[in-house]
């Protein structure tokens, strides 16, 4: 069965069809990016999808189950990750704060044992402190671990902003534009991080960039945006070949300069 | 000392040797009723500088300790506690109604005889405040001779009034009283409004009490918001009689509402300076030492100085002076004449109510001029 | 010309970040500035504009001269009077103006106030989305279409020298080589130098006259393009090409220690 | 993934322990223990003046620390606290003088009681966002002070009501000192209480609502749930600490939490710190102290210029306001931070420079 | 009915001052996101010294008026330089807070100057009410209500169209990107402090008028941020709707629920509105909000 499907969602802003009847299905397990155009709607997809825009029409079902109206902090409880492409981490927080949140649902402390602190909710945290610790050796963040994230450059934000969607170990993760701002280098570190999380841990990717060379060379699946609309969906090859893609997006030239 | 008992601070002032007594004092200068707390602070510091200029009381030098509680409650129990623990001082001049009433429970507690600039009609309660003295008619008593003399004066059938108060603890003290003394004496009341202390305006309010057009209104406020009142009675073309107890009576309701105060009554308490009256000598005396003259002091400012009078009185009957000696002393005061500034008072043990008596005036020519003697209800 | 010389900049009284970075800008020139996340390319962009006070960052040595003065602790509006005009990263556009409204705002400190009709019609040209949404709250904004808002503001506010952090950031490739050749094509039509921060090596150089690579807070190369596209290090680190040309990313199997050149 | 402690199997629980500890080292924990000492046997010292001062602090620190989970933690500004002291304070004088309840129980009642009263003027807080929350919360302090001031039966009206000191068995709290005790134990369980809260989770989603609600959401954290939660917690402390003044000042009355007693707690914990537990203590100390040293102060001048003491009475609140700007400009991170400054000097000492 | 049109109309004359304290807010909420809570003593200031200037110097009023605004505009920009110039890139609540300490200090000040009686304009609007259609306005309204239709005019254009308008807002939004816009941050707060204490005073002056001047004045500072927060915290239109719905509500109120409860809801009357629209319009009729997005 297909982990996320989207049918026929519509929204619009004003007059803009930011989407418009877009129609998709990501298979378990699968890297899919969504590509498209400036302004095309890739966000406001992903907003539809983690529940900060509610769409006008349409259907998105999370392993089967519809997840429309339901509220964006229970979509996360659900499994599904998320990483901003105008970076949102808690500016204040040290990046182990920031990736503690990240499991927040995982936890369960409330009011009284958090207060009470000695007993369950120290071993609380002292368990998930483990499997954050995981994440930041992964991504390679030990150095900054206790540095207030606001004083971080942009691409160690954006590193950040990935390890938090990460450490909730969510069953799919949205990842928005993850390298905007890295060089080659740093871009080719994400997309090993990418591949390993999908490999390691069978995490489902739903990728939005414009770098053409890591998406073709990265996903599985694509679909293609452009005036809120689907113009291609498929392999990397069949989108490299369709026509109105690479009217609209692509360029005539080779993708892959 | 640890675990003190703090009701037996009070106590302390036992401390207080032969040739200095301890007086604290809280003032508003910079709150909400500043306007009047100022010259009633000056008035009573000017009385004990006076005094101690005299060679105090039998040669006991009264050291008067006070300060600004800018009419806030929390500030005043702090000020309190300073003014009982830190100044260890054996009686105390306080300001207003809340704040009063707030501390009567403390103040029996710590024995503290406390003269207040409110005349609120709880304070007469001997149980709830053993230690509160009021040196002037309460303000249920100003309110219960207004409606005397209303009824004898009123021409015409069935007199109606109005009550305009603030939402205060000192703007509601005398409402129930009044309207129970009223509905005694035959006056209705057709209407009450609410008018905060600070308003610049109170349009609804007048249009509704127009709307009742009652033939009196009594006025329970400071002289702000009572020039408000006055002001938009004077736009709406009113013909109410206006009538404001102590508080709402003064030099500065005239200079404030201009031709609107034009035949405003108010419940005279204390003397105008210029009145011509013997006890004013001893004022103009240390005025002039002061380089100042009478002319230059308004009717609060002798409404403080009398307070202090009386509490230096008190002193100098007492035999300890100490807390609960000076509040026997001040019982044993009896008709003590103050020379035409305020009514003679009386205390004792079982009335701490100085008196009930007032006197009214009415602005003529942009000035109070007394219109009867002293009277009370009761007479 | 912009000459950044030496400087040390500090954040918070006690972090340094620019160890005597330094750099030339001649007139007329496009120069690209290069360097791996957290080098110190937007401090250094931010020092020049006089805007590291709002970071609580400043300069305690070195000196930035443009035009023969030594605008080191001049305030940002003194600066851009001079011409000198930052395009700042992370976009910054004003959320709660409007498309146009941020342009007039990109347009506050230019004297020739008749022509600003026209080079916002030239905005619009370049940017025919912005057009549309004129009238829109900035912060409505998709990401790209703020970005080229921002690249817009530069555009309308004439300046001298353009410094640009980072422009390309999630700008779509076509609309990337649109941008580029319009700086090109303003560089070279208005003499405007162009100090330009980019990640996306490939299309900055292509561009360039000349470039800084810098890491750790200084520069650590620096060259004319030409070269520059033939060294193997800028090659596999910003190019992203082995010896074989380009790489594809899976096939990329170990992380890349971060590699210094000091 | 790699695991970067497998070599140090079965020891990281300690270490991860240590690394989020309250007090990171054993000379905090040392210093921390001297002053809480120091708070328990100064007023073997003091008189009793000094010990009611002391009372007022502790109080007050109750309170700041209750408005800065709000406020410098969760973000959500109120101006609201003087109405939710005067709720804890009615609950309490309500239940103990009116329906003659135990003060042990009215006390805990009076914070729930609060903590709903807050919590219910909390739900606007989903939907408002910043000023225009404040100003709800301030909405809620007059529509509070409306209520107690026209319910007269319950609250009797702007007179207020009367309460008395607890009391032990037959052992009544009438004392400075031993009331001062009751309020100081009472302190330090919300300092260790909120201490923990903010290094476990609960107090983490607090931050996240503070710094991004949006990002916070996604995190799977119920931005309602939380902010009416801190509205709760936060008003149940200060519902207490209501309660605790008022049966000190053995009073109530509608007076007693206008407007200035709201902003007084916000100076708190701005001077002392926003987001900062001790700095919430700290602020709440100097906020209550500064108008007394001001006035010592003043009664210095006034005996050589008695002439001008009504001059001198102004020149407390210009003071006042004085104080408190060269603290928001010279010291922004407010009195935590020059604590913490301090600390460093020492810590470094004598190699500081 | 000529109850209710009285109790209309004298609530457009109240919500005209009340509109004109609002307006004050408004700027200074547009150049730096944050609460004036001093804005209450700016109007005193300003009332004190015209009328010191009216009586003491026996002036003609409107040189008096003239040179009062004046002396509020350097008093507004002493404030920028002295409290909010060091504060610049300090959080809004810090601001805020020191705008309620700037009160207390201003406060203390008046208090210190001026003492603490009330003082009364000579009459410069004359007391004799007009009357329109069988309701009676006092002419101080009359002229407080000309003056905020004018100043909505004036301060909506400057906001929409002119370039000190455009900059002030952009360096309300984002101020390290204002300066970056060769915005000259500093002299942006400056004016804006200017104009704010400017318009502080007409108030204060206005206000004067009507019941003369005490300490006490400064409480239509708090009286007004039902208001403000009505109209929306950044909107001009907004401050001057907010104050005239606000002014009518509390009127009507006043006129004919206040005898129902036994008085003193005219007060609170506004903060019940305000939280029933705020619960539908979260940034108030006109303000503008949520222009975040992810
Ligand atoms: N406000 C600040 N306080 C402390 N350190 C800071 C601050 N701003 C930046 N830094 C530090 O300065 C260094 C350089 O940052 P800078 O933003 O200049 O990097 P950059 O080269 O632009 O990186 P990127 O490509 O990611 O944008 C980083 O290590 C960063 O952590
Ligand atoms: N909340 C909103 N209000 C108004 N317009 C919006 C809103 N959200 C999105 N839009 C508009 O909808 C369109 C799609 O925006 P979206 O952010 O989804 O684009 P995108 O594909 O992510 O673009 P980019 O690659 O630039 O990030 C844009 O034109 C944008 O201006
Ligand atoms: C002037 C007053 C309002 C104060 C007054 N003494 C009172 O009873 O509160
Ligand atoms: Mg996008
Ligand atoms: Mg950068």
């Amino acid at each position: 069965m297909s982990i996320l499907e989207v049918e026929n969602v519509s929204i619009q802003f004003g007059g803009v069809k930011a989407l418009d009847d877009v129609s998709y299905k990501l298979e378990k397990g699968e890297i899919f990016s969504l590509i498209g155009p400036n302004g095309a709607g890739k966000t406001s997809m992903l907003n539809c999808i983690s529940g900060l825009y509610k769409p006008a029409s349409g259907s998105i079902r999370f392993k089967g189950q519809e997840i429309i109206g339901m509220k964006p902090y229970k979509r996360t409880s659900l499994g599904i990750a998320r990483a901003f492409q105008n970076i949102a981490l808690f500016e204040h927080m040290s990046v182990l704060d920031n990736l503690k949140l990240g499991r927040h649902v995982k936890m369960k402390a409330g009011l009284f044992s958090s207060g009470l602190y000695w007993g369950a909710a120290e071993k609380e945290e002292v368990n998930h402190r483990h499997s954050v610790e995981q994440v930041i050796e992964f991504l390679e963040m030990q150095d900054i671990r206790h540095t207030p994230v606001g004083t971080l450059p942009y691409g160690l934000k954006k590193r950040v902003e990935v390890g938090r969607a990460l450490a909730l170990e969510p069953e799919v993760i949205l990842l928005d534009e993850p390298m905007a701002g890295m060089n080659s280098s740093e871009k080719e570190d994400m997309a090993r991080f990418i591949l390993d999380m999908h490999e390691l841990n069978g995490i489902t990717v739903f990728l939005i960039e414009h770098d053409m060379g890591v998406i073709m060379d990265l996903s599985d699946k694509i679909a293609v945006l452009d005036f809120g609309k689907r113009i291609g969906f498929g392999t990397p090859e069949e989108i490299q070949e369709n026509p109105d893609v690479i009217k609209a997006y692509l360029g005539e030239q080779e993708v892959t300069t | 000392a640890c675990g003190e008992d703090a009701s037996s601070s009070g106590g302390d002032a036992e401390a207080s040797d032969g040739d200095t007594v301890k007086i604290g004092a809280l003032f508003d200068i910079t709150g909400g009723t500043g306007d009047v707390g100022t010259p009633y602070a000056d008035g009573e510091k000017a009385f004990f500088e006076y005094l101690n200029s005299q060679g105090g009381i039998d040669g006991v030098h009264v050291d008067l300790s006070g300060d600004d509680y800018a009419y806030d409650m929390a500030k005043g129990q702090r000020l309190y506690q300073e003014l009982r623990d830190k100044d260890k001082v054996s009686a105390i001049l306080g300001w207003g109604t809340a704040d009063t009433e707030a501390l009567r429970q403390q103040v029996a507690n710590d024995k503290l005889p406390y003269f207040s600039a409110s005349y609120s009609e709880n304070l007469k309660d001997l149980d709830e405040s053993p230690y509160n003295f009021l040196t002037a008619a309460t303000y249920s008593d100003q309110g219960r001779a207004v409606l005397k003399w209303i009824s004898e004066n009123h021409e015409g059938s069935n007199p109606t009034l109005a009550l305009l108060y603030n939402d205060t603890a000192f703007g509601q003290s005398p409402i129930e009283d009044i309207k129970e003394y009223a509905a005694e004496v035959g006056v209705e009341v057709v209407d009450e409004q609410v008018i905060p202390v600070t308003a610049t305006e109170a349009q609804s309010q007048m249009l509704n009490m127009e709307e009742k057009n009652p033939d009196y209104a009594i006025i329970q406020q400071t002289w702000g918001a009572t020039a408000t009142i006055l002001r938009e009675a004077q736009t709406l073309g009113s013909d109410t009689q206006f009538i404001g107890l102590n508080w709402a009576t003064g030099e500065g309701v005239v200079e404030i509402a201009g031709d609107a105060a034009e035949g405003m009554i108010g419940v005279v308490t204390h003397a105008f300076p210029y009145e011509d009256l013997e006890g004013l000598s001893e004022i103009e005396e240390y005025l002039e030492s002061k380089g100042e003259s009478l002319e230059d002091v308004s009717q609060k400012f002798i409404q403080g100085w009398v307070t202090a009078k009386i509490m230096s009185e008190g002193i100098s009957n007492a035999e300890e002076l100490n807390g609960e000696g000076i509040r026997k002393g001040i019982e044993q005061i009896k008709d003590l004449d103050l020379g035409g500034l305020a009514a003679p008072v009386s205390f004792s043990e079982d009335n701490h109510a100085g008196t009930n008596k007032v006197r009214l005036a009415e602005v003529k020519n942009g000035q109070f001029e007394v219109i009867t003697d002293y009277f009370s209800y009761e007479d | 010309m912009l000459h950044v010389d030496n400087i040390e900049v500090v954040y918070s009284k006690m972090i340094l970040v620019l160890k005597g970075m330094s750099l030339q800008v001649p007139d007329g020139k496009i120069v690209a500035l290069l360097g791996s996340n957290g080098a110190g390319k937007s401090t250094t962009l931010k020092a020049i504009s006089g805007l590291l006070g709002g970071d609580g960052g400043q300069v305690t040595k070195g000196k930035i001269v443009y035009e023969e003065k030594d605008i080191t602790a001049w305030s940002p509006d003194k600066i851009v009077q001079q011409g000198v005009f930052q395009s700042m990263e992370g976009r910054r556009v004003f959320k709660h103006l409007t498309v146009e409204e941020n342009l007039m705002a990109g347009a506050h400190s230019r004297k020739d106030r008749r022509n600003i009709k026209k080079d916002m019609e030239r905005v619009y040209h370049y940017f025919p989305k912005l057009k549309d949404l004129n009238s829109r709250h900035a912060g409505l904004l998709s990401g790209g279409e703020q970005q080229m808002l921002a690249i817009g503001r530069g555009i309308m506010a004439k300046p001298k020298m353009l410094l640009l952090d980072e422009p390309s950031l999630g700008i779509a490739p076509l609309l990337v080589k649109e941008i580029f050749k319009n700086i090109k094509q303003i560089n070279e039509e208005e003499g405007m130098s162009i100090l330009v921060v980019e990640q996306n090596a490939n299309v900055a150089l292509s561009i360039a006259d000349y470039g800084y690579i810098i890491e750790d807070g200084r520069s650590v190369m620096e060259a004319p393009v030409s070269e520059l596209l033939t060294n193997q290090e800028v090659q596999e680190h910003y190019l992203g090409m082995s010896e074989e040309g380009r790489k594809n990313y899976r096939e990329v199997k170990a992380y890349r220690k971060k590699q210094r050149w000091i | 993934m790699k695991n970067p402690f497998v070599m140090e199997c079965g020891n990281y629980k300690t270490r991860y322990d240590k690394d989020m500890a309250i007090f990171s080292t054993k000379r905090v924990k040392v210093r921390m223990l001297t002053l809480t000492l120091l708070a328990f046997l100064f007023p073997l010292l003091a008189d009793s003046y000094i010990i009611g001062l002391a009372t007022l602090c502790a109080i007050a620190s109750i309170g700041a620390i209750g408005l800065n989970i709000l406020t410098g933690f969760t973000g959500q500004i109120s101006i609201g606290v003087g109405a939710f002291l005067g709720v804890g304070g009615y609950t309490s004088a309500i239940l103990t003088s009116t329906l003659g309840w135990s003060f042990w129980i009215a006390l805990p009642v009076a914070g729930i009681v609060t903590a709903s009263v807050g919590a219910l003027f909390g739900i606007p807080s989903l939907r408002l966002k910043g000023l225009y929350l404040a100003i709800a919360t301030l909405a809620a302090q007059f529509i509070i002070l409306f209520v107690i001031s026209r319910w007269t039966g319950v609250t009797g009206g702007t007179s207020g009501m009367v309460l008395q000191r607890p009391s032990i068995g037959s052992f009544s709290l009438m004392s400075a000192s031993s009331y001062y005790y009751l309020c100081l134990m009472i302190l330090l369980f919300t300092i260790v209480y909120s201490l923990n809260i903010f290094r476990s989770r609960t107090g983490r989603a607090f931050l996240a609502v503070r710094d991004r609600d949006v990002a916070a959401q996604i995190m799977g954290i119920n931005l309602f749930t939380y902010k009416v939660l801190s509205f709760a917690i936060s008003s149940f402390f200060v519902g207490v600490a209501g309660a605790l003044l008022a049966h000190y000042t053995m009073i109530v009355s509608p007076e007693l939490y206008s407007i200035t007693v709201s902003i007084q707690y916000l100076a708190m914990i701005l001077v002392g710190g926003l987001g900062s537990i001790l700095g919430a203590v700290l602020g709440a100390i100097f906020i209550t102290l500064l108008p007394v040293g001001l006035g010592m102060f003043v009664d210095q001048f006034a005996v050589y210029m008695p002439d001008m003491q009504n001059t001198l009475a102004a020149f407390q609140e210009l003071a006042f306001g004085a104080a408190i700007i060269l603290f928001l400009i010279f010291e922004p991170g407010g009195l935590a931070h020059i604590w913490s400054n301090i600390k460093n000097y020492f810590k470094l000492w004598p190699f500081s420079y | 009915m000529t109850f209710f049109l009285q109790m209309l109309v004298s609530g457009i004359v109240v919500g005209s001052i009340y509109a004109l304290v609002a307006l004050g807010f408004v700027l200074i909420y547009k150049a730096s996101d944050a609460l004036n809570l001093a804005n209450g003593e700016f109007v005193l200031i300003g009332s004190y010294i015209c009328l010191t200037l009216v009586t003491a110097l026996q002036l003609p009023f409107l040189v008096a008026l003239l040179i009062t605004l004046g002396v509020c505009a350097v008093l507004g920009l002493m404030v920028e330089r002295v409290v909010l110039r060091p504060l610049l890139n300090a959080p809004t609540i810090s601001i805020i807070m020191a705008t309620i300490g700037l009160g207390n200090l201003l406060a203390g000040l008046v208090h210190m100057v001026w003492g603490h009686q009330t003082r009364v304009y000579p009459n410069l609007f004359p007391d004799t009410p007009v009357t329109f259609g069988g309701v009676l306005i006092t002419p101080v309204y009359l002229w407080s209500f000309i003056i905020v239709m004018l100043l909505l005019i004036v301060f909506t254009v400057f906001f929409k169209y002119s370039k000190m308008g455009v900059a002030m807002r952009a360096v309300a939004d984002d101020l390290q990107a204002a300066a970056s816009m060769g915005i000259n941050v500093k002299r942006v707060f400056a004016i804006t402090w200017a104009i704010a204490c400017i318009v502080a005073a007409v108030g204060g002056v206005l206000l004067g008028n009507i019941n003369g001047v005490n300490a006490t004045m400064s409480v239509i500072g708090l009286t007004v941020l039902p208001v403000v927060i009505l109209g929306g915290l950044d909107s001009i239109p907004g401050a001057i709707v907010g104050g005239f719905i606000i002014g009518i509500l509390q009127s009507i109120a006043g006129g004919y629920l206040d005898p129902l409860v036994g008085g003193g809801l005219k007060e609170v009357f506004p903060f019940f509105i305000v939280i029933l629209i705020l619960m539908f319009k979260p940034y108030g009729l006109f303000g503008k909000g949520g222009m975040e997005r992810v």
